[in-house]
């Protein structure tokens, strides 16, 4: 039944199994609970198979579709699940905070730091304060997604005669360029049903990656840099360059209310009523059935701004796996999450970037995958969605309804100043 | 009524008419659905459900062989040829025109050559062959796109419904749905007819009081209830199981169902029930063997309410069930399908009439009790 | 098959476990104090008394656990901070009275409040009026009231077909933006036009709804004494006439009926908020606005209050309630 | 002249046949009585000249106008309903005046012809009252108001007393005698299955049964010369004896033999073929007297004895299910249960009724 | 022996009393009828007697046993309800086997009881079906039936006949009354506000007015020698015309005038002390006669007329809301409105009531 045979396919890295197995766990199990559904659930399940088998452990993995609400139910009844895996850092960080989290320790930090690709980052983004006020790591990163990119197909950029921008310079431009040829450069829809207006903290988050400091986007998420600082309302604008021109997007009037899973499909339509679609790795299960990825759909990297030396940022996200309740099997199954072959049979699968520096790249399936874990690997600068790291009341609220606002027509410093009072309620 | 004289025939045509308009627009948006979840995926998103119904016309891209793929190019003489039938992978109809790049897809008529700017010779036939010539070998892994306008019929699927119907577990949720729905539904009023008949026809201090509250209970929204609970049934050791959520169903229900069967168990005849004490039964005779099957209406009319409630609910389900491959209701299974990011509308809509029928049965079959049994509890 | 039995066994376990509390508690209180014994007319008057709390039993202590207890832990913490565990005294109403966000709730929620229910109970007398009369009118009930049996994510994904929005130059999926277009108009983002946008989520209510209204003032029709509108036709009264001024204010009782139902519901229901909208572009409710507070803000204080404040607003229709019910003794 | 005329009228509803072949002429002035028992037809041949039902067969004219499509408000009729059909959200005023509002009447004219009605019936205490605070009697009343306030043509009435307890109805019966006599050229038509109502309210009456006419005439000549056996046994409470007899002589006067061998003379004339034809000799309870001479019609024994004060009621020859045979004597007689009595009867007040039921009078 | 006695039993709601001081004693074998207007407390008499309301004063002994706090079903009673209270999803057989089931008799016990009941009451043909199926009168039966099969010490009726139709009426009267006879053991208490039904019916009325017991005894002693004006009202139909006179003659006979001059003598005692007062002069519309002679009651103009056949009834002096005089005589009279009549009346039939209601006759 695993997915792969031990020993097979010499892609993995098969010592990490043989590793594990020495580990005995039969008769134990262990519960975790996700956000992970449908396929992606197949997908984590194949994973755990291989520390089940190597290990007879019993993992019962259930994932729910409302999973905040119940994860909070859960851990405030005292019915919490050995793991949870959180699909934001932010509400982990909630929980710990009321000490409903237990700390994964020094060494599994070390480790993080060590084999990680900017491996302190990690460590930062799982490091929360407990009950006591302390910051220690709570929260694993398994599973990363990379946000910085831009869909297109390929072959409707070569009817055009457009080539892949490097820089923001010639995004803006190309951008210009293919409304002066008569096209719509820009599909972009915020609509997610409860969660509209997240695809809109993105675009926001990636601008302030790409006009501001690594140091401010910190400050911002923190909040010491206020959500109305001219710093902040200059990325919201940035945003509006592209969304708030009616030239540039598909649905002028209707961003907020266009859902974000329908918005890819305007890239495949003949004639296309868009180029260029700007969104994380996850999109192309959205895309038409049957689209070869590399070939009729591609991405390229959401560039930089070549004239403001900020190098090239890189946005993502991540779950965070923590222990919601306490034991050895539950330790064992973040151990499991270190070893490569963990993070190699789902690369092998989809939708699973990396960055584990210690696993193959190779096991990849494919190379728009391979390609993404490329992104993650070499970033200069790597941030963390900074809406996830928010508090919930910001990155899953005030923000959400901000970006559905500003597209709405709100000046971005109204919005500014709207969020940063919410904010300022909840301190 | 329906004999009165010198009627005009003209009100009842306004009449008719009337009530087809108001069954057209509660039912447009549900047979959308019906209709939508019989279609194809990428369709669903691309045009409205209403045009399915007719042939239209569809522009619709083919992608052929790539040159670099074996065997896609053949040496014809000096040409090399990629040839085929843009039908290959399925579909037909009449082609009247076609395009080679998704800007101007219907760009050219069926039958005419086209030369690009690497030189080739794309033609298109009407009947979808095709036939790309290059004098020099063609290179590239990506295909030439064809793009080409074609008159569609009707198309429908069941390949929603198949990925429904015939999903892994979908059979174990369905019991786990019944073995959760019809206790929610029978315990709830089982306890609120004991209760109902209590408050209607016993005497006992603090009775008044006991019906206040209940009609003040009404009104309590349950989220406020989830976090005690499922905290006191982990103290108690009940944890998440089906007694758990059967009492959780029950305690959200019981209000309403106490309220509405108090108020028709109160209007059975008093006579009945005195008879039956003459006759010397006990009130627990009187209730099990003339209240309970008197009150046949109101329970049945109260259980299809309960019942669309607990079938429907996803949220206490998850709560205090659980969403273990073991434990997934039929909605929780449903909404599985979905994915984590919920984006396949196809599966939704099948999903979404899959989850009607059963309700919908039960509704059909209960419904001529619904009348009388609802009435005789809310109006006197 | 194993799961089948285990189905079964479960379900029968319930109920059987249900039943088995009645018939056994009263069996024993009938074997404590024998009925047909010596002294059985004091046995029968002291069961007399004991009876009934058996009976009630169970249904007060699941409500005192499931809706009593809640509220009193809401009232406790709606004067606690986030975790519930600092006192905090008034913050989190004042708090909550100073909220934009709030306020927004509250006049949506007054919006919700005025035309749903009265929209429900509008077109549930209009159905139940028309249907009553026609041959196929149990044909066309069964169909208004089939929103009832829908789900609210069913009821979500079957507006979202009518309400889609796409670019003016595409083709429209959404029926309404179709019709417009249809018509020559501009394509409409209809759930974020401001303000009107809470019309529309008003409606997916109203469609499901009115079959509830419909059923019940349909019996209530019937319930109208034939005389009445055969001596209004002598009077001379035309079918409008007869309707507004004989049949609806003999079935005014259940009107109100139908209309306080409805009224709870509306003040219980975030569902269609929460998938539509999320609350956003001005369309919040208070329900959903403590289902933020209590998921996303994870400030179990606030969202405590909130709900308190929608308790609150059913006060005047529960002493309705009450008092109709102490009529009736 | 004639007010209402009903021509061959049917109805049916489907394939049922309620009422067939009604020829019926009321004169204005007169206030003719339907009666019959439970399901024969009457409500529904009064709710046709109303135009609530649809006349199936035949023409009905209101003062000469064919009505069969007309529609009942305007038809110059008003109807009193069994349940009193008042419009129970409206006071005792508004529903006097809803008809006339619905008619877009002025607001005086309105006041007075409702002022007037509730002084006529004595109503006018109760004019801002809602009917259900009103007594069933005052309820009545209301309804009756209503009518007069349309002035119609022609009252109809659909047994209006039937849901008021005995003492009401005796007064409300009044009522309505002396509201007829007040209003002299008032047609009515009333129907009733009580025949004390019949009796005493009608000018004429309209015995129906099973959608047939089965007699029409002053309620003393249906009394005293019932057409026929349904009509005797109808008219009249307790309803007539029926003996099962054999003719035996025919001619001026008949002879007819008793089962139990006596014979008697009945000052009734007879046809030869009648001889030996089976009949039915009816006589009245209250015709029959306690007697010691041999002139007897029976001699019975006494099964039970019902002492009104008023009058005592014997039974004879009871069944469940089946009186038997009934004297009703006036005032108070001491006659024991199991006693055995000679009833005798004045000869002219014998019935005879041939085997077809029809009054051997009414050849 | 004595089977119902109630001493001093009081009932009262809250602060409203119902009933007080009823003291009655109902011997085995008897039935007896409670009547009274509307609201008197006559079924909450019977319901206290049942158990069906509890008693709030004074004692309810049954066969000698207190039975004040004994629950319904051990007080051997039986009771058939005014909307006979079958219950709706039970066949017939299972109505009247109810009781018997619940107490846990034998199966053979149980259909014997239930055959026999079904027998006297020819039921048999239904036992098998639905009350639903039944008419009005086989829903009485089958509810007396329900009472028959307990075999009770003592039947309860709660007017059960009020709600069948007119004809349906005297013939269930008269199958009770049959049924009394059969078991002339049971004792019967039954309530109406029917006074035929009282009269046909009882062995010992039982008037009651106001929560007070009026008059207790046989029916033709209520008929023919009220207590008081209450009861002469109320027994008789039409009620008892009262005159206002004043006394002026005391002693064996009393000589009373009439308000319009005349006076008369009456053959009932009166005391010196009643001279010059005012009292009121009772006369049974069936008592008075139309005489030409000078020695005449009264002289009247008639205001109505009807004519029953059996009898006329004469109205004099009517106006709504009273009927006034009237007089009924036997028999068919050619009277026409506005006639002026004299009545005359046996003055052994008068009564004479002083001005706290008492009759004469009963000081
Ligand atoms: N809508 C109908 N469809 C079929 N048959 C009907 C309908 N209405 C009445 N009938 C039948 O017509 C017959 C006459 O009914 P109608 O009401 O006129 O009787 P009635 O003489 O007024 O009786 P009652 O004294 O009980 O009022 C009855 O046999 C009844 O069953
Ligand atoms: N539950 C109650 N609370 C207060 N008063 C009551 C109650 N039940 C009955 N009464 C009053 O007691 C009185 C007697 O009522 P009861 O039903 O015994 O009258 P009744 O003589 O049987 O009248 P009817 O002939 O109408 O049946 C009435 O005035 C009634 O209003
Ligand atoms: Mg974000
Ligand atoms: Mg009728």
């Amino acid at each position: 039944e695993l997915l792969f045979k031990p020993g097979e396919d010499p892609r993995f890295n098969w010592a990490s199994y043989e590793e594990l197995q020495k580990t005995d766990l039969s008769g134990k199990s262990v519960t975790l609970f996700g956000p992970w559904l449908g396929p992606d659930k197949d997908l984590v399940e194949n994973t755990l198979a291989y520390f089940e088998e190597a290990t007879g452990i019993d993992v019962k993995y259930s994932g729910s579709d409302s999973f905040e609400q119940q994860i909070v139910i859960d851990t405030q009844a005292g019915s919490a699940p050995n793991v949870a895996v959180f699909p934001q850092p932010g509400l982990a960080r909630d929980l710990a905070a009321k000490g409903f989290l237990s700390p994964l320790g020094e060494e599994t930090a070390a480790w993080v730091k060590d084999n990680y690709a900017a491996g302190q980052s990690w460590v930062d983004l799982g490091t929360f304060a407990g009950k006591d006020g302390k910051g220690e790591l709570y929260g694993f990163f398994y599973k990363a997604d990379v946000k910085s990119l831009v869909w297109f197909v390929p072959d409707t950029f070569e009817d055009a005669g457009y080539e892949v921008p490097e820089t923001m310079e010639e995004l803006k431009a190309l951008t210009e360029q293919i409304v002066a040829d008569g096209g719509t450069p820009w599909c972009i829809g915020l609509g997610s049903g409860g969660a509209t207006g997240w695809p809109g903290t993105d675009w926001v988050e990636d601008m302030m990656l790409r006009t501001q400091t690594p140091e401010d986007y910190d400050a911002w998420v923190s909040n010491e840099l206020k959500f109305n600082d001219p710093k902040v309302v200059e990325a919201i604008e940035e945003f509006g360059w592209f969304a708030n021109n009616p030239d540039f997007v598909d649905t002028p009037n209707a961003i907020a209310a266009t859902d974000f899973r329908d918005s890819p499909k305007g890239l495949f339509a003949s004639p296309p009523a868009c180029y260029m679609h700007r969104q994380a790795s996850f999109i192309p299960s959205f895309f038409p059935e049957g689209t070869e990825m590399g070939v009729d759909a591609d991405f390229f990297y959401f560039p930089a701004y070549e004239g403001k030396d900020l190098g090239q940022p890189v946005l993502g996200a991540g779950t965070v796996f923590a222990i919601t309740n306490d034991s050895p099997e539950a330790r064992a199954l973040i151990d499991f999450l270190k070893t490569p072959i963990a993070h190699e049979v789902w690369m092998a699968q989809s939708g699973f970037l990396t960055p584990h520096k210690g696993v193959n790249t190779d096991a990849y399936a494919d190379d728009t995958l391979k390609g993404l874990g490329e992104i993650l690997l070499s970033a200069t600068t790597f941030r963390f969605d900074g809406s996830d790291l928010m508090p919930g009341a910001i990155g899953a609220g005030a923000f959400w309804t901000g970006m559905v606002d500003y597209v709405g027509g709100k000046p971005a410093e109204e919005v500014g100043n709207d969020i940063q009072t919410a904010w300022d309620a909840i301190k | 009524m329906d004999g009165i004289a010198g009627r005009k025939p003209a009100l009842i045509w306004a009449v008719h008419l009337s009530v087809a308009l108001l069954v057209i627009l509660w039912t447009l948006p549900t047979f959308g659905l019906l209709v939508s979840s019989f279609r194809d995926k990428d369709q669903l998103s691309v045009s409205g459900w209403w045009t399915s119904l007719t042939s239209t016309e569809r522009n619709v891209m083919v992608r052929v062989p790539a040159p670099n793929d074996d065997g896609a190019q053949v040496l014809e003489g000096s040409v090399y040829v990629i040839a085929g039938n843009v039908f290959d992978e399925g579909g037909a109809g009449d082609i009247s025109a076609f395009g080679i790049s998704s800007r101007e897809p219907g760009a050219y008529e069926a039958g005419e050559v086209v030369t690009t700017k690497d030189g080739e010779r794309i033609s298109v036939q009407e009947s979808g062959d095709y036939r790309i010539e290059s004098d020099v070998e063609m290179t590239g892994k990506r295909g030439q796109r064809l793009f080409f306008t074609v008159l569609e019929p009707p198309l429908f699927t069941l390949d929603n419904y198949r990925t429904v119907l015939w999903s892994e577990g979908i059979g174990k949720s369905f019991l786990n749905t019944m073995t959760v729905t019809i206790p929610a539904t029978v315990i709830p009023i089982l306890i609120a007819a004991f209760a109902g008949y209590a408050l209607a026809w016993m005497r006992f201090p603090g009775r008044t009081f006991l019906v206040a509250m209940v009609v003040g209970l009404i009104v309590v929204p349950l989220q406020m209830s989830l976090i005690p609970l499922l905290r006191l049934y982990t103290d108690i050791g009940i944890g998440k199981s089906y007694i758990g959520i059967w009492l959780a169903h029950t305690g959200f229900g019981l209000p309403l169902a106490i309220y509405l069967l108090r108020n028709y168990i109160k209007s059975l005849p008093k006579e009945i029930i005195e008879s039956a004490k003459v006759d010397g039964a006990s009130d627990f005779e009187i209730f099990v063997k003339i209240v309970l099957p008197l009150s046949f209406p109101a329970l049945a009319s109260f259980a299809i309410f309960q019942f669309l409630w607990t079938w429907n609910d996803l949220l206490v389900a998850t709560v205090f069930l659980g969403n273990n491959e073991e434990q997934l209701v039929m909605t929780g299974r449903l909404r599985e399908l979905l994915g984590s990011r919920g984006g396949n509308w196809e599966i939704l809509t099948a999903s979404a009439f899959v989850s009607i029928a059963v309700p919908l049965g039960v509704f059909f079959a209960l419904q001529r009790y619904l009348v009388r049994g609802l009435l005789a509890g809310s109006v006197k | 098959m194993e799961q089948l039995l285990l189905a079964f066994g479960s379900m029968a376990l319930g109920v059987g476990a249900c039943v088995l509390y009645f018939w056994g508690s009263n069996r024993l209180l009938d074997l404590a104090l024998p009925p047909r014994s010596r002294n059985a007319a004091d046995n029968i008057r002291r069961a007399n008394m004991i009876r009934p709390w058996l009976f009630l039993g169970p249904a007060v202590i699941i409500l005192s656990a499931y809706l009593v207890y809640p509220v009193f832990n809401s009232i406790y913490l709606s004067f606690h901070g986030r975790s519930g565990d600092v006192y905090v005294g008034l913050d989190n109403y004042r708090w909550l009275f100073a909220d934009a966000g709030f306020r927004e709730s509250i006049f949506n929620n007054l919006l919700w409040l005025v035309v749903v229910p009265s929209a429900s109970t509008f077109f549930g007398l209009i159905a139940a009026a028309l249907t009553d009369r026609i041959s196929w009118g149990n044909i066309a009930k069964s169909l208004i009231f089939m929103p009832m049996a829908i789900s609210f994510v069913g009821a979500s994904v079957i507006w979202k077909f009518i309400y889609d929005v796409r670019a003016a130059d595409v083709e429209q999926i959404g029926l309404l933006n179709a019709i417009v277009v249809f018509f020559g108009g501009e394509p409409q983002a209809w759930i974020a036009l401001p303000f009107w946008n809470n019309f529309f989520l008003m409606i997916i209510l109203i469609w499901i709804q009115t079959g509830f209204a419909m059923v019940i003032l349909s019996a209530a029709l019937r319930g109208i004494p034939e005389e009445t509108v055969e001596a209004a036709v002598l009077d001379g009264a035309n079918p409008f006439q007869i309707f507004m001024k004989i049949k609806v204010p003999q079935i005014w009782g259940t009107i109100a009926v139908v209309w306080t139902t409805i009224t709870i519901l509306v003040l219980k229901v975030f569902d269609i908020v929460l998938a539509m909208t999320n609350g956003q572009w001005g369309t919040q409710v208070l329900a959903n606005f403590m289902f933020d507070w209590m998921f996303r803000g994870l400030d179990f204080g606030r969202s405590a209050t909130i709900a308190l404040v929608i308790m609150a607003l059913v006060v005047p229709i529960m002493i309705w309630n009450i008092r109709e019910a102490q009529k009736d003794g | 002249m004639t007010s209402v005329s009903l021509k061959d009228v049917a109805k049916s509803y489907g394939r049922v046949e309620v009422l067939r072949n009604i020829d019926l002429d009321v004169e204005q002035g007169e206030l003719v009585v339907f009666v019959g028992p439970s399901g024969c037809g009457k409500s529904t041949l009064l709710r046709m000249i109303a135009g609530l039902e649809t006349i199936t067969g035949g023409e009905l004219r209101i003062d000469g106008e064919l009505m069969n499509n007309v529609p009942p408000a305007q038809r110059g009729i008003a109807m009193v309903f069994q349940t009193y059909a008042l419009y129970p959200h409206m006071t005792v005023r508004d529903n006097m005046a809803f008809g006339m509002k619905i008619a877009k009447k002025s607001k005086a004219e309105i006041t007075a012809a409702v002022d007037k009605a509730a002084k006529i019936l004595q109503l006018e205490p109760y004019l801002d009252r809602l009917p259900k605070a009103l007594s069933g009697g005052q309820r009545q009343r209301v309804a009756i108001g209503r009518a007069i306030v349309r002035n119609p043509k022609v009252f109809l009435f659909d047994e209006p007393l039937s849901n008021l307890d005995a003492a009401l109805r005796v007064a409300t019966r009044i009522e309505i005698a002396q509201l007829k006599d007040s209003m002299p050229d008032s047609t009515m038509i009333y129907v009733t299955h009580d025949q004390v109502e019949a009796m005493t309210l009608a000018s004429r009456i309209v015995v129906l049964s099973g959608g047939n006419i089965e007699q029409v005439g002053p309620p003393l000549e249906l009394y005293e010369n019932p057409r026929n056996v349904f009509v005797a046994q109808f008219i009249g409470s307790p309803a007539m004896n029926m003996l099962d007899c054999k003719v035996l002589a025919c001619g001026a006067q008949t002879r007819v033999s008793r089962e139990d061998g006596g014979d008697i003379v009945v000052p009734i004339a007879s046809q030869a073929a009648d001889e030996g034809k089976p009949v039915k000799l009816g006589v009245r309870p209250e015709d029959l007297t306690i007697t010691d001479s041999d002139d007897y019609l029976l001699e019975l024994n006494v099964d039970m004895v019902e002492a009104l004060g008023e009058t005592t009621v014997l039974y004879f020859d009871t069944a469940l299910d089946d009186p038997g045979f009934i004297a009703k004597l006036p005032g108070i007689h001491a006659i024991r249960k199991g006693t055995c009595l000679r009833l005798a009867t004045p000869p002219e007040k014998l019935h005879l009724f041939g085997t077809d039921g029809i009054s051997f009078r009414h050849r």
